[in-house]
């Protein structure tokens, strides 16, 4: 595809800027994907029609611009893998649901082992995918050379690739498509979509939540929806909630644009972790700096270790120029899993924590959260990514299966 | 990439330290109850501005030590040893 | 082991040493001085050579003692002078090994892999610190205007002397490119 | 356009061959690629990315938008290269490239370098404003790097006629360079940009070694070297870029920037034959001076201005230039291949439109502060009216912003900035008292900038009027975002694309704003630009990388027996940074073959491993037992003086964290090993609780790791193999039993000897100094060779201790398992507190459906189930099946002569007996679960 071409996609019309009606059955507060995505489904799956998304800046202005746009389902636990299946089957039928070309493209999704250990769990995964219905498949060395060829596989390594877990439904999408299919989807449900309004109280009675301080004056509302991403921990404090989050910045890069020649390749013990667009650019994420931060930037030294880990498995890339970098604030949980449900505030509800991995689960998130908001009580889905496991000790771990858990 | 001036050392890149999480956390009682118990594993201040936090200068003298660094700026403003507290610290 | 004599820089291993790390409290750090033979323990970021001795300051209770190969009873002798109460004194002669590099160019060697600032303003002889030589923890001391000594765990031996001879091929390219 | 005989700042009697697209051109040193192509007439460089339109050069410098290429060959060829960057050099090859570069897969000799630099102050940016400031922080004698990114210091002096005290600019330029030669604490670093900004005033420099050179002259060079510099004070003298107008068919080769054209005539000696000049502002008259001068027709001077009033415009109206204010190009004609013949020109307020021919271009539609470092920071930027542009805000700490990149853009307002700068970034160091030069310029009183950036399309039709040029984005595809319902430039960015080229629209930034604040009536101060991010300029991948790469990537972690595992052909694996080795086949053996050998040696003769990977930490003081009491989930204390025992450690939250041996060599002495993988993490995690919550206890902590290297020999003849080479040491089981722990002397070593064992044989763990650790290796081989000692590997260890029972931790355990969960609920003292306990109490701890330790035992003796198979009760069950547990560690063990294995099920030991099933995609293999102790389970062996 011409390297221009999406942006003849576009559509005429995407959304309407309306001012904040006096109140609302539902208020999302958070225009990332997840918040526009939870928009979405209130209106098309439980028929709610007055919902408001309300966000400080801009919309997606979020994971959605600072992600590798890597989508798989391939997680070790049995809860995750559920969830984030639900995620990949609503991707496959999204491009169509949403009337918008998302660039959803299945080149699937190769996670590297280097050593006896990775290999150990990455079987453990792959086993694991499978019976839980997520597609999975061992590639040894040289099948991981014949499925990506510029992958090095040489003995020589430091690290030699001893093989890899595929999973071909895996794949990426383009991530400002998604933002405006899903913002023109939720406007054409009737959704307002308020930028540049941050909320800065929240009118909560007898223990139940009313209404919406914002900078765009009071919003009344049934039921509100945090789906702030780093800032939740902010707004969450404000409804008297304190929600066991860090927030710290997620380091990310592009490079210039070069002929098509990679699926999507993970490392987790180099900490690789890399697509390349319909464009033609890489799309790279780097580790997770250790600290809390606001700051959208990270510490060089992660870049600099990134690349190092990079050309030694893509060594092709030596002379690809790093074009853009920038540092996302992920919301971490401590077992690396999201929060979604309700909260000790009656019609309050939490969706935060996805950490590193928030993009590929946009259209599942927003499909539960909608559920939760909607019945009042988390779906099966989402049950066991409650606010309470914390207290209880029921973590749902990923750190098991991923180091760099993106 | 931070530059961070260990109490003892003086100023070091970043890569020789280890970051230890918020500073100033009282570890319970053991007969806590639950609720409490997981405020101290789990829940941390996650503040846009100043943050006492603790880190290790691991590649160097194995201190620990805590900073007052606000986390919108990066900026650091203080280094201080443990048995100090962040506001008698210089 | 590149040994680059006549060239701006030389890098050579160091022979076996006794070594001993010890950890003192205060009340205690007059006497180890005492049995050392050195007026006081060094102070942070510094180092003392006196009697074939070497002292490192390794932290605010932690110093390393470098003596002579086969000295071991420098560990009793300290943990007498100490006592058992008031810290802590342990033979780790094997573990670390030395190299010393030395030059004009020894500087711009050190600049290729630690950020440690060693200009003669921030460091010079007798500074020594623990950092980084690109990975791997080090003890470096300068002991004179253009020689360093680096202490390195042996497992990170060969690495960090690898770095160290690239950083040398760096400065010897470059200085043969300017002739 | 044509190169002149003489002039520019070449040197005519160097000729350099470069290639072309295939064509063989030719230049002169000091040439770039861009200048060298103008100067062989090649006026088209590329196509544009999305309509394929002819595109010339249109900068000279960063600004460019269009002249893109792929130079170098083989594993040195780079894409993507700005051509107005590129020095030429005998032999160049370079190819023109519109969209995607191509990567050689051939390999890279070229070698990026990195540096650490430390500075009172760096200086970013080499024209006046910052060789004042360095010289001025210089000649104070602060510690000074100061950077630019051309070949030579001089900036914008190298373009432009400037007198300073006056004489020529260029003198100063040179007598400054050498004064900041002459001062040692003062590095200059030419061909160097600035690229990253970091906390704490790390600036991230990108310095061209050698790349200007002909390849064959690189040889041992650096290609680049990646500078990172720590600065006290940072002074940000980045300068401005010119800025382009947008109006129909604005894209043609042979339309420039107005400085560029001044650039290509002064450094490269280039001119056109009729140029028009198309000014908002003063500094566009530099080039209507410069070019006449040189002989060029002058064939209009188009301001768009009401009225032009400043010194440079009066200036051309003495000289009898005809200043045609109010006027603007409205369109431009192009040749049959697109390349610039004549431009339309009207007034603003309307009437016809005149045909003006020329073969350049000009255009200034003013100047933008480079603030990208400054941004990087988060520093906050302005719009000024006046300039019509962004300036910065307050400078980020201990950083100044001067000369044009504060909007100064008259040379002595630069060079008195630059200068007051140097010196008050010096004085805060506490740098001052000498006398520094204070040189001046006349600058000229400078007249407004117009606010105009966009001609309307006289027909209308905006989508051939480019905002950026590089991405192909026109006023209409903004317009047409607009229409859709986007408001902020950042999604504009993202439904235009514009901005995300290889130049980061940097000449678009501004245009874009505009064209969204005049589409929906906003003030434009309101509606801003996007930020700008690193790398303020592109840098390759290897260059962050430099030289990390090869041997030097990572540390290969080797004991002091490595050699001797080498010489005996062993199969090593990785663990973490170490090499272990796996199994030692003998000629003809594959694993499984070896790996049984060595097992059966184990079990009925006698075999030794290398341990000395195992993490080891002295412990000394006299609340040394109270502090491992606390952090040992059993009781430590109790242990006796030359004993030793098992000991387990959690994390805060009850998950188990490591395991290891804790011997009690003194009363207040312990000597405690960790897992390989641990050794660091539980030596910190020791260190962080008695430094941070227990400062009260009197306990010291050192790693020993490699002061022992470790030799465990095993098997029932170990006794037998150690007697003769111990001198003084009872080894009898009741002189030296299980766990006990002596120093000694083993082949006349000094030893520490550990009656502990891994595998349930009779084992001595015998440690002696690391660089002893091959001596005492050769010594146990040699004392077993009578009984046939056989070496084995972590392979064989594993089906070992997993026929024992015995975890590994991060295997047999993950982020979820408590002590209970793998079996070691006896291990959980009941009588004291220790670090984990209280979450154990957690009611998800104490469920009965937690996973928990097993053996299982295949139907098929046979058949080894993978080790990461999940169990299920009914093989036959739909996806997602209900899954119970999964296979943690799974052998054919050579003792019971089947396979066998452990994992962890829901409900644990309360399994035993029943039959799982673990499918596969060929199959699902039936288990039973037993007990996990499948060997000796009553311990009758370790005493031989």
């Amino acid at each position: 595809m011409h390297p221009n071409e999406h942006a003849l996609h576009n559509p005429e019309f995407l959304w309407r800027n309306p001012d904040p009606k006096p109140s609302y059955d539902v208020v999302i507060v958070g225009g990332g994907l997840h918040g526009l995505s939870t928009a979405y489904h209130l209106a098309r799956n439980h028929g709610i029609k007055r919902v408001a998304v309300v966000e400080r800046g801009w919309l997606g202005n979020g994971n959605a611009v600072r992600n590798t746009t890597i989508i798989r389902s391939n997680y070790l636990r049995d809860e995750s893998a559920a969830l984030y299946e639900h995620c990949l089957k609503l991707w496959e039928v999204w491009t169509e649901e949403l009337d918008y070309e998302i660039l959803f493209s299945q080149r699937g999704v190769l996670t590297l082992n280097h050593n006896l250990h990775e290999v150990r769990e990455g079987h453990r995964g792959m086993y694991s995918n499978q019976l839980n219905g997520v597609d999975s498949e061992w590639l040894d060395a040289q099948a991981v050379k014949e499925f990506c060829p510029i992958v090095n596989t040489s003995a020589d390594l430091r690290y030699p690739v001893a093989g890899g877990t595929l999973q071909r439904r895996g794949g990426i999408a383009r991530h400002d498509a998604v933002v405006f299919a899903l913002a023109r989807a939720a406007d054409r449900l009737g959704v307002d979509l308020i930028q540049g309004c941050e909320v800065t109280g929240f009118d909560i009675q007898r223990g139940r939540v009313t209404g919406l301080v914002t900078t765009k004056g009071r919003i009344g509302a049934g039921k509100v929806g945090l789906v702030g991403a780093g800032r939740t921990p902010l707004l969450a404090r404000m409804a008297g909630i304190e929600v066991p989050l860090q927030s710290a910045p997620l380091q990310a890069l592009v490079s210039d644009i070069v002929e098509p020649m990679l699926p999507c390749v993970v490392s987790n013990a180099l900490h690789v972790y890399v697509s390349q667009a319909h464009k033609g650019e890489l799309v790279m994420g780097a580790g997770r700096d250790p600290y809390t931060s606001y700051a959208q930037r990270g510490s060089f030294h992660i870049l600099e270790d990134q690349m190092a880990a990079a050309l030694q498995v893509f060594p092709i890339f030596g002379r690809v120029h790093l074009l853009r970098t920038w540092a996302g604030i992920v919301d971490v949980t401590p077992d690396a899993s999201p929060i979604v449900g309700i909260t000790p505030v009656e019609e309050l509800y939490l969706n935060c924590g996805w950490g590193t991995g928030g993009f590929k689960a946009t259209p599942g998130s927003g499909w539960v959260f909608a559920h939760t908001i909607a019945h009042g009580a988390p779906h099966a889905l989402n049950a066991a990514f409650s606010l309470d496991r914390f207290e209880t000790g029921a973590l749902i771990d990923e750190h098991g299966a991923s180091v760099a858990v993106h | 990439m931070l530059l961070i001036r260990c109490p003892w050392c003086g100023e070091r890149e970043e890569t020789e330290f280890r970051y230890g999480g918020q500073a100033h956390i009282a570890t319970p009682r053991s007969d806590v109850d639950d609720a409490s118990w997981a405020r101290f594993l789990f829940h941390r201040d996650n503040p846009a501005g100043p943050f006492a936090e603790r880190w290790v200068h691991i590649h160097g003298c194995r201190r620990w030590f805590h900073i007052v660094r606000d986390t919108l700026t990066h900026d650091i403003t203080r280094s201080y040893l443990p048995s100090e507290s962040p506001e008698d610290a210089g | 082991m590149a040994d680059s004599e006549g060239m701006a820089v030389r890098l050579q291993s160091l022979p076996q040493a006794t070594q001993v790390g010890f950890r003192v409290t205060l009340a205690s750090q007059m006497s180890a001085a005492n049995a050392l033979g050195i007026p006081a323990l060094p102070g942070v970021n510094r180092f003392i050579g006196a009697g074939g001795l070497l002292v490192l300051w390794l932290g605010p209770d932690e110093w390393l003692l470098i003596a002579p190969d086969g000295m071991v009873e420098w560990e009793s002798r300290l943990r007498n002078a100490i006592g058992a109460d008031q810290g802590a004194v342990v033979d780790v002669s094997a573990n670390r090994v030395g190299f010393e590099l030395s030059g004009p160019a020894a500087r711009d060697v050190l600049a290729s892999c630690c950020a440690l600032d060693l200009h003669p303003r921030a460091f010079g002889p007798g500074g020594c610190g623990q950092t980084l030589i690109a990975k791997a923890q080090v003890i470096l001391a300068q002991t004179d205007l253009e020689t360093y000594r680096i202490l390195v765990r042996p497992s990170f031996a060969n690495y960090v002397a690898a770095w160290l001879e690239d950083g040398v091929a760096g400065v010897q390219g470059h200085a043969k490119a300017d002739l | 356009m044509k190169r002149r005989p003489s002039g520019g700042l070449l040197d005519r009697d160097r000729a350099l061959r470069f290639s072309w697209d295939g064509r063989t051109l030719s230049g002169f040193a000091g040439d770039t690629l861009a200048s060298a192509l103008l100067g062989n007439n090649v006026s088209t460089v590329g196509r544009s990315v999305a309509q394929g339109r002819p595109r010339g050069v249109m900068s000279a410098g960063l600004e460019e938008a269009h002249a893109f290429a792929q130079i170098g060959e083989g594993g040195a060829t780079e894409p993507l290269v700005r051509s107005t960057g590129v020095e030429l050099y005998e032999g160049l090859v370079a190819r023109s490239l519109s969209i995607r570069g191509v990567l050689s897969p051939e390999t890279d000799s070229g070698r990026f370098e990195k540096r650490y630099a430390h500075a009172d102050v760096m200086v970013v940016g080499g024209g006046p404003t910052g060789i004042a400031a360095a010289l001025a922080a210089g000649l104070q004698g602060a510690r000074v790097v100061i950077a630019d990114e051309g070949p030579e210091l001089g900036g914008a002096l190298l373009r432009d006629r400037y007198l300073i005290d006056g004489r020529p600019a260029a003198e100063w330029v040179r007598a400054a360079g050498l004064m900041l030669a002459g001062l040692p604490e003062v590095r200059v670093l030419p061909r160097t940009t600035a690229f990253a900004a970091l906390d704490q005033n790390g600036i991230v420099l990108a310095e061209r070694v050698s790349q200007h050179l002909p390849i064959a002259d690189r040889s041992g060079l650096a290609d680049r070297r990646l500078w990172r510099v720590r600065a006290k004070q940072v002074i940000l003298a980045t300068g401005a870029l010119e800025r382009p107008l947008v109006f129909p068919d604005n894209d043609r080769p042979g339309i420039m920037l107005a400085s560029a054209a001044r650039a290509y005539l002064h450094r490269f000696a280039l001119t056109p034959e009729r140029i028009v000049v198309f000014a908002t502002n003063d500094d566009a008259y530099r080039t209507v001076f410069d070019l006449h001068d040189a002989g060029v027709v002058i064939a209009a001077v188009l301001d768009a201005r009401d009225e032009a009033t400043g010194g440079l415009p009066r200036k051309a109206r003495q000289a009898g230039f005809e200043i045609e204010t109010g006027a603007v190009v409205t369109g431009t004609i192009g040749d049959q291949d697109g390349v610039l013949q004549a431009v339309r020109v009207a007034r603003l307020a309307g009437g016809g439109e005149r045909l003006v021919p020329c073969d350049l271009l000009a255009v200034s539609g003013g100047w933008d502060p480079n603030l990208n470092l400054h941004q990087q920071r988060r520093g906050a930027t302005r719009w000024d009216d006046r300039l019509a542009t962004f300036l910065p805000g307050a400078a980020v700490p201990m950083q100044t912003i001067v000369g044009a990149a504060n909007g100064r853009y008259g040379l002595n307002d630069c060079l008195v900035g630059g200068r007051e700068a140097g010196l008050a970034a010096a004085a805060a160091l506490g740098f001052a008292g000498t006398v520094v030069p204070a040189p001046s310029a006349g600058d000229e009183a400078e007249g407004e900038h117009a606010s105009v950036w966009h001609i309307t399309a006289p027909d209308g039709d905006e989508s051939r009027s480019f905002i950026d040029l590089h991405r192909d984005v026109t006023v209409a595809g903004v317009t047409r975002a607009l229409g859709a319902g986007v408001r902020h430039v950042e999604h504009v960015k993202r439904y235009t694309l514009i901005g995300t080229g290889v130049e980061q629209g940097r000449s678009a930034k501004v245009n874009a704003g505009r064209a969204v604040a005049g589409g929906i009536g906003l003030d434009f101060a309101q509606v801003g630009v996007s930020s700008g991010r690193p790398p303020a300029e592109p840098v390759p991948f290897a260059l962050l990388a430099a030289r990390s790469r090869g041997a030097l990537f990572e540390p290969v972690r080797t004991t002091p027996i490595h050699p001797a595992h080498v010489a005996l052909g062993a199969v090593f694996e990785d663990a973490g940074q170490w090499k272990r080795a796996r199994y030692y086949p003998r000629p003809g053996e594959g694993m499984s073959e070896a790996v049984v050998r060595e097992c059966l040696a184990v079990r009925n003769g006698v075999a030794l491993m290398d341990a000395s990977t195992l993490g080891k930490i002295d412990v000394q003081g006299p609340d040394s037992a109270k502090f491992l009491d606390r952090l040992y989930t059993n009781r430590i204390g109790t242990l006796k003086p030359g004993r030793a025992r098992y000991g387990l450690m959690c994390r805060l939250d009850g998950v188990v964290f490591d395991d290891g041996v804790v011997m009690r060599l003194e009363p207040n002495r312990f000597f405690v090993t960790t897992t390989t993988g641990n050794a660091g993490p539980v030596m910190e995690w020791m260190e962080q609780h008695l430094q941070t919550e227990w400062p009260d206890l009197r306990v010291w902590l050192t790693s020993v790791t490699e002061q022992w290297a470790t030799v465990p020999l095993v098997g029932p003849r170990a006794r037998e193999v150690l007697a003769p080479l111990v001198v003084g040491m009872d080894l009898s089981k009741e002189a030296f039993p299980f766990m006990a722990v002596k120093d000694g002397v083993v082949a006349g070593l000094p030893a520490r000897v550990a009656r502990v064992s891994f595998s349930g044989e009779l084992a001595f763990e015998v440690s002696v100094a690391w660089d002893q650790g091959l001596a005492l290796w050769d010594a146990l081989l040699d004392a077993g060779s009578a009984y046939a000692i056989t070496p084995y590997g972590t392979e064989a260890l594993d089906v070992l201790r997993t026929e024992k029972g015995y975890i590994i931790v991060g295997q047999d355990t993950d982020a979820t398992t408590t002590p209970a969960d793998a079996g070691l609920e006896w291990m959980i003292a009941q009588d004291k507190d220790f670090l984990g306990k209280r979450s154990l109490e957690r009611p998800a701890m104490q469920r009965t459906d937690r996973k928990g330790l097993v053996g299982i035992l295949p139907d098929d003796p046979g058949v080894v189930v993978p080790e990461g198979c999940h169990l299920v009760a009914d093989p036959n069950e739909a996806t997602p099946m209900t899954i119970l547990g999964h296979i943690t560690s799974s052998f054919v063990s050579p003792s019971i002569r089947r396979s066998f294995g452990l994992a962890m099920v829901t409900g644990g030991r309360a399994r035993v007996g029943q039959r799982l099933y673990a499918p596969m995609m060929n199959g699902a293999p039936a288990v039973t679960i037993v007990d996990p102790v499948f060997y000796d389970p009553k311990g009758a062996r370790r005493d031989g």
